[in-house]
Formats: C-alpha cells, structure tokens, sequence
C-alpha cells in the first residue's frame, strides 16, 4: 500500500499527534482524539462542535479556531466518531452557552452523534444539532438515509461559527447552519478510487476512460459510470443538477467552492471554476464568493465536487467575517 | 445447558474471533458498496470487547451483553457500532436472572432485533442487518421449545440465509442506498457479519 | 487519461481564465499568461517575480498579493516559461526600484529568465536574481546542472516578497532571498508518478511495495528505488539527508515545511510532521515556524517533502510579516 | 544548388515535420530521464515558426533561420527552446548573403553548436543535444568539399549515431542528471531531435 503511514490502525492517531505538535492554537486531546481550541471553553459562547470519520481533511479538524469550529471529532478513517469522543468535545467547549453539533447524513454520523447529545443533556448540556444533507447525486427521500453531508459542511461551519462568535444563542446559531444547508447543493465526480489505509487497494476499479459520477467522500462508487467527459461538459453536469434539486433566479447571489477530493491538481480546479463561472454567469446568477481548492476530501481521490449555496445578506456577512484556522483564514 | 454467565461470554468471545478471522472479507463487500471499514469497525470493536471482558465479574448473562454493548458503542464507530451496540444492551438489559432458556433468549434477541430497528428504521428488505436478524430472531423464537441448541441452529441457518438473500436487494438504508439500483448484486456486509455472530451463538450452544 | 481537462495543450491557458474569474485582487495576463498584483506596479517598491513550468501549483500563482511576489509566470507544464513572458512581468511590476527574479536551478529557467533579464536591462530595467537549489538529493557539482529548486522557494518568496514590502533596496531583497536559499534545504520521496496532460500516463512505474528516493517535483525518477519503509524510517532519511548537506547544531532554530506533492492525502502530512517534529527536538533544533501541506506539487503524484531552513531573528521577523496570497495568508 | 532562402525554408518545414511526427517519440523519451514535455516543447515551437514563415520575405537563408530561433525562443520554453533558438539564430546570423555553399553553412552551424555550447556549458559526453550536434558539425565541415548534399548526409548519420550513443553516457547537464547512474540506458531526447532536424536538412538538400 502507497501510504506514509506505519500502521494503518495507528494512522489517525498518529496524525493528530502531529497536528499536536505543528499547532500551539489547537489542543489535542489524543486520549480523546478531539482537537479543540486552545481558548475553548469560552463563557457565553456557543459552542460549535462537528466531526465524522477521518480521511477528509482539512475537514473537520483545519476548521477549528476563531469563527469557525470550537472543537472537531475525527473517527477512524471514513468511519463515524464513537459518542464518548463527542461528548468530551462537547464538554471541552460548553461556556455555559449550550453547543451546537453540525452533522454531517450519514448513518452512523447521525446515530453517534445523537447518542452523544443525549449524554451530553443527562449531564445539562442543551445540544442543538444541524444536519447536512447536500450531495443532490443521491435522492431525497424519507424511505431511505436521504443525502449525504458533503461540501456544504464547509458553509455551515463558516457562518455558523461567524454567527457563534458574534455570541448568537444556539438556538439561532443552528437556525443559520440549517438554512445555509438548505439554501446548498452539491454534486461530485471522480476520476480515480482512493485508498483507505485499512483496505489498502482501491475501493473500485475504474478504466482508463472512464468516471463515476455523483459520489460521495467515502470511497463509494457513484450514482452511475460514464464515458470520461471534457471538463467543460462535466462542469455542466455538475452545475445542472444542483440547480434542478436547488433552483436559483437570475439576480440570486451564490457562495461556490470548486472541491478537489484529494488527488486532483489545483490547476485542473481552477480550469473547473472558469467553466463553472461561465456556466452560473449565463444563468444571470452573480457569484459573491468562492473558494477554488482542497477543502472537503476523500483521501487521495482524483475527483472534484462542486457546491452551490444561495446567499443573502446576511450570509454573505457571516461569509466575510474574520476567520482564523488553518484551513480557511481571513479578515485577521 | 442454560444461558448463563459463561455462556454469554463464550458467546462473545466467539462472535469476536468469528469477526476478526473475516475481518478482510466484511471490509471487502463493504468496499464494493461503502467505505470499506466495516470489518476493520467491528474488529477493533470486537478487540475491545474481548478486553473489557477479561476479568469481568458478572452475575449473570445480561450483564455481559450489556458490557459488551456499552464497549461496542465506545469502540466502534459509523453505523454499525451504535447499531450492535444497542441490540447488545438491549439483549442484556432483557437477561435480568443468573441464566436464561431458550424462551428467555429468545425474548432478549428480539428486544435486540427492536433496538436496531428503532435506532436505524431499517425495514425488512432495506438490505442491511436487519435482512439477517429479524428471520434469526424469528427462527430462534420458533424453534425455543427444542431448546438452546436447536433454537440457535436455526437462527443461525436464517440468519445466513437472509445475509445471502441480501444480495438481490436494493438498498435504502445505509450508505449502499446511495449506489441506488447498482446496489443490487452485493451481499450487505452488515447482514453478513450478524450472520456470524449467531453462527457463534450457535457454535457454543451446540 | 483521467483529468478534469478539455485538450492537453489548453490546460494552462484555461486554467489561468480560471484564475482570472476567481480572483479580482488579481490581474491576469492571458495574452502573456502571467499573474500580476491587482495594483501593481507600486511606485518604489521592488518588483518581485517567479515563474517556472505550471504543475507545482499553489507555486508560483498562490502566492502572488502583498507581502509575496508581485506577479507569477507559468509556462507550460513542466515547461520554463518563455522570455517575452517573463519580460512582459518584469515590465508590469516594475515601479522603478528594480525587479527581482526568483528562478529555481532548472537548465531551462535559469536560461529563459536570464534571456528575459537581458531584454529588461535593454529596457533599462535593474533585475537581480535569485537562484533557489535546495534539493539536497541531487549533488551539488559544477560539472552538473547542480541541485534543483524546489521546497524552498515557498521560503524565498515569502521573505523576500516580506522585505521587499518593507521598502529594501533590490539588492537587500536579492541578498536575503539568497541567505534563505542558503539556509534552506529540501528532499523528497515519492510513491507514484504523476501524469502530465500531455503524456497521458504517468511517468514511470512504480511497483505496489516501493518508492523512489530522492525525486524532484517534474515527474522524474529519483536518485533511487527502495522497498517502501514506514513513514517513521521516511521522515528519518529526508531529515538526515538535509542535515548531511545543511548542518544544524542544538540551538538552531528553523522554518520547516512538511510539503504533499499533490497526491497525498492531508493526515499522512500531519503524520510525517509528527516524526519530523520529534527528530529535530531529539537534535536540539527549535521548529520556530511550519508549513503542512500541499505547498509545491508535482501535479498528482503521490509524494512528500521536506524542507527545512536555518532561520535567525531576521528571517523570522520577515516570516511574520503579514501575507494576503491565496496560497499562504496570515497577519493581516 | 546551394543554400538558399528557399533551402532554408525548406529545411525548417522538414524539421517542423519531422519534430511533429516524432513528438510522442520524443516525449516519451524525456519521460524515462526527464520531464515528458521534448516533444511537445518542439512541435509547439516549430507549428508556430512554420505559421511565422508563412509568407515571411527574406533575402536570403539567414533572415529565414534568424527568424526560425527568435520564434523558437518566444514559443518553446524549456532547456531546449533558447538552446535551438539560439542556435538557428547563430546559424542565421553567420548567412548573410542571398546563398551559401557548403563551407560557409558548415561554418554557420558551427557557430550554432558554439551557442548551444556558450549557453547550456556542456560539453560532448554529457548526454545532451551536443553529443549529436558536436559529431555532426564536424562531419558536415569535413564533407564540405564534397558539396552540400553529401555533407548533410554525413551530417546526419553523425547525428544518428551521436545520439545514438547518448544511450551508454550518465548526465551530467539538463535533468537527467538529477537521475545520476540511473540516467545511463536511455537515449537523450535532445540528441535525438537534433538527429531528427539534420537528417531533414540532408533530406532537403538531397
Ligand atoms: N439504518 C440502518 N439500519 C440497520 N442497519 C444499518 C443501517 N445502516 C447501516 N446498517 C448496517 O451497517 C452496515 C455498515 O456498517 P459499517 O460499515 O461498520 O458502518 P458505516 O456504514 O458507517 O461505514 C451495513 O452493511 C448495514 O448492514
Ligand atoms: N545544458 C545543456 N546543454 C545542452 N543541451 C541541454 C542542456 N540541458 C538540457 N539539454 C538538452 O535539452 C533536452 C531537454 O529539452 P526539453 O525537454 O525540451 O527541456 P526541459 O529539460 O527543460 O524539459 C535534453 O534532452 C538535452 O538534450
Ligand atoms: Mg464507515
Ligand atoms: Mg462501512
Ligand atoms: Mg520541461
Ligand atoms: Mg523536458
């Protein structure tokens, strides 16, 4: 297996320990696997806690820090945070204030995560959860696990923790998170299987010419496998399906994120977001924002994922506010 | 032979080894239709059990199968963790006496089948354990009479052939729904591993 | 071949449109494919600019704003750019005080940016240059090409772009580029071949069980192929062989940069920062600063490397200043 | 028939030709010791010097191989776009009537290889383009007295076989030095386009 790793169940152990030691703004807690903020708990401030399986980085763990996350929950790779893990989290940063969790549709994400909350109120916490559900690849619907929590992650934990800092209560700090998620959708090709340190091998097989379509961030094969496209004609794809699950009016205003899933180089992103960009120009629809890099992986993935979410006012000033992590930084 | 202390343990250490000895194979039919974690979830779950077990002092089987459930619910993780867990607790929490029946177990087991379903809202025919555990349940329960034995025989043939049977379904709980109709021609790892664990129920109530 | 492209020979072109639509603090040139600062020329100030073949992204376009360079010239992938290219940059930020150039020691930049340095002095422009050739991997002989220019240009840019924006001369700006080169070391492992669009396939083979030992960032075999080794042994044998090129003694307080090639996942970094943070405390080097992450690639090849550089109260004054880049952010 | 603007001409649509054709070829090449781009570097540059010969007046062969290096230099990037570039301009430079005989083109091209040399500093049996070059050049001013035709024939197979030989040296210029040992076995890209753009110089003056 290509990996520097030693030993693939040690992997995220060991790489917290280094974002132990490469960060002094950041408190790991390795007997927990948490990363939390080293100012956290802050009195009266909400809390903001997120988490799932590893493999996604920068997520969730690049997002702790001021304006964004409080603390990050990582699992074993692509696997949900056991609730113990959550709820030392949700300790670490309850100020007094209540946390919010931000949830990202999976299965076992929102079981572990539910569990958690419920320990977390036995012991007076109130734990107000946000559930993402933004890959538009995969259905709506209540007779199954509905959609997956993918880029849209990224937005909610921005504006929820600009909103959070700006010392809002839970209760509206969750109200923004659930809105942003409602107003996002996203949509995902890849090009290459990526590698989990445990299988060791690709999660599939995929010829020369050829992509999946409509996948998610775990390794999963998609909604459907096509014959490789140009990258003009996959920035269509994936701009018309979001806008068939997520209509927008021309005049709207939209944040975008062109996502690389991991193995995919900058510059074929940025050739991605000048199609994108000529592609929501033609809809009359202005783009506010943007974010153009690796933010939401899938390992070593070659893939790229595309977000859109409609903003107003309001979102596009929690957007602008100060934000200091190590994966996203501006404004301070 | 009834269903007591040692029992449930050698249950669970069984159910372990059965887990860990096809740890690749879970992960692999995970990896056609999710993440590929699945074997390496319930080993290093499993390990832990195995561990907490060691020295354990228990006055009767509920409250191994609590303990295993409660170590299972820390360790393991992603949905299969809270899901085993729960039926584990759930199983435990209805074992209240030094040792069960047949009848007894049987109740527990579907006190166990109930708590996953109403943690997960899998539906029989969703293509995930609960495709393997509910004919268990219901094979366990229909065979009590005959005793431990016979009863676990039969819940672990179900249970096997429920897992195989998962294979043409497609899936609507769990992240192979998200494949939709390429779902179909995968066996559920989920299912698969329960069948495992009653296999070892079995195993040791020969 | 799998890549998010329309045509191999516009990948570059498109790519900066790319650039363009994303960015309006920067300008760029599509006629001249470079990237220029949104205000550039800034009367007075030093000129700073880099350039080299595209792939390395975020080098050299990520880290063009204040406090860094003042424009980029990519050229084709894995292609020097071009003179009239680097004439055209040299031109837009020149604001009277000279222009410095940052070239990595590749036969085809050192010749390309000399060239265009001639046609500036024509132009009665001033150009210092700053040769980077920090790779410790290859030997450093003047019967050869000499040591590449990799990991430590990141470096270079930054410290030099930092005293340029305080106002030095372009001498000062050149004469502390070249204390950093000096300082710096790099070296690298890589666990696959990359592809370029033009090729179509990766680069050489690799087998499932090894790594080649000592690679640049073009793609090319290393110095050797090895069994793959642990990630500990790794971080072993890159901090090592720096350290046989650039001694440290106890006390010596460094910059370090744990860098992904493009291929490697986020928490194998973090990993490997770990053993690099431990091996250096274990020889008494303080790691006053560090980067971890994807900083110079090798498009999508699976790979690290490390650089680390001898920093005094200087540099590391000139490494806090604030930078506004899209690569690299802090301070302000 | 001796070397004139026409000749030129006509010896640079061959060597666009035959750099277009063979560009994969060479790109493969410089994918073993180096960087995969030869090939596509040199037919980027020689499509765009046939478009800037395209109806470009010239008084004689210098104006035309001046103009073919400065193109060169704007369109191929690399080592080996002001290496050539310089080279067919040192070429040109050294042409200054509407004609030239074998002599005096056998000088210009040694001029050629002393720019290549003057720039890139390597000397024969550093694996580089000059392994062909040098042998060619010399080759070429030795058949001189035989005429044009014959010398660029003898040019050629120099060429060939320099480049050929390419194959046995160790780096020590351009990027396949950074391979040290490992650079030897592999024919040098450089050397072999240099082959490639002599051979149609004595395919043009056959
Ligand atoms: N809602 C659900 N109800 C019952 N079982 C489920 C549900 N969702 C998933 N499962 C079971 O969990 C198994 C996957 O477990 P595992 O791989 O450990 O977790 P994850 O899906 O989080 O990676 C599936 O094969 C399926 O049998
Ligand atoms: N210093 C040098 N002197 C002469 N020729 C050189 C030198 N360096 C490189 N070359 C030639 O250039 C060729 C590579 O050209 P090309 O691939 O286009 O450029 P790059 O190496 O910059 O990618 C080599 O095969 C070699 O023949
Ligand atoms: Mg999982
Ligand atoms: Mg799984
Ligand atoms: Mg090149
Ligand atoms: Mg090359």
């Amino acid at each position: 297996m290509k990996k520097f790793i030693n030993a693939p169940e040690d992997v995220v152990r060991e790489a917290l320990a280094g974002v132990a030691a490469a960060h002094s703004d950041l408190r790991v807690d390795l007997e927990n696997q948490i990363i939390v903020r080293a100012d956290a708990p802050r009195s009266g401030k909400v809390g903001l806690v997120s988490g799932g399986g590893s493999g996604h980085e920068p997520l969730h763990g690049g997002f702790v820090g001021r304006g964004m996350l409080d603390a990050a929950v990582p699992g074993e790779v692509f696997t949900s945070p056991v609730p113990d893990q959550i709820l030392a989290a949700t300790q670490a940063v309850n100020g007094g204030a209540g946390v919010v969790h931000i949830v990202k549709n999976y299965t076992g994400d929102v079981m572990n995560f539910q569990m958690a909350a419920e320990l977390a109120a036995d012991d007076g916490i109130t734990v107000e959860s946000v559930l993402v559900d933004d890959d538009v690849a995969v259905e709506d619907s209540t007779w199954t696990a509905g959609r997956r929590g993918t880029g849209a992650t990224v937005f909610v934990e921005k504006i929820a923790g600009a909103l959070a800092e700006e010392g809002a209560s839970a209760a509206d700090v969750a109200a923004i998170g659930r809105k942003v998620n409602e107003n996002s959708g996203s949509f995902a090709v890849a090009l290459t299987a990526c590698t989990t340190p445990a299988a060791g091998k690709p999660g599939f097989d995929l010829p020369d010419d050829e992509m999946e379509v409509g996948v998610g961030i775990h390794g999963e094969p998609g909604r459907r496998r096509e014959k490789l496209q140009p990258a003009k004609q996959i920035a269509a794809t994936a701009v018309e399906s979001i806008l068939a699950a997520k209509p927008l009016q021309r005049g709207d205003r939209v944040i975008v994120m062109v996502n690389g899933l991991g193995g995919t180089p900058q510059i074929e992103l940025y050739l991605l977001y000048g199609h994108v960009a000529a592609l929501l120009a033609d809809a009359g629809v202005e783009i506010v924002h943007k974010l153009v890099g690796n933010y939401v992986t899938s390992l070593d993935m070659a893939g790229m994922s595309l977000t859109i979410c409609r903003a107003d006012d309001e979102l596009i000033r929690l957007w602008e506010a100060p934000v200091v992590t190590h994966g996203l930084r501006w404004g301070a | 032979m009834n269903f007591d202390a040692d029992a449930a343990r050698a249950w669970v250490v069984a159910a372990a080894a059965a887990v860990t000895e096809n740890a690749d194979h879970l992960t692999q039919l995970d990896s056609a239709i999710g993440d590929a974690d699945h074997g390496v979830n319930l080993k290093r779950g499993f390990t832990a059990v195995t561990a907490a077990l060691d020295g354990f002092a228990a006055d009767g089987p509920g409250a191994v199968l609590v303990k295993t459930g409660t170590t299972l619910i820390s360790k393991v993780g992603g949905a299969s963790g809270p899901l085993y867990g729960s039926a584990f607790r759930a199983i435990g929490k209805a074992l209240d006496g030094p040792e069960a029946d047949a009848a007894a177990l049987g109740a527990a087991l579907r006190d166990g089948l109930a708590a996953i379903r109403k943690l997960g809202a899998a539906a029989p025919g969703d293509k995930t354990m609960v495709d393997a555990l509910d004919p268990a349940v219901e094979a366990f329960v229909a065979a009590a009479p005959d005793g431990l034995g016979p009863a676990a025989e039969a819940a672990a043939q179900a249970a096997e052939a429920g897992a195989k049977a998962t294979a043409e379904l497609q899936a609507r709980k769990g992240r192979a729904s998200y494949l939709g109709a390429r779902s179909v021609g995968h066996q559920d790892p989920g299912a698969t591993s329960t069948a495992l664990i009653l296999r070892a129920l079995a195993t040791v109530l020969d």
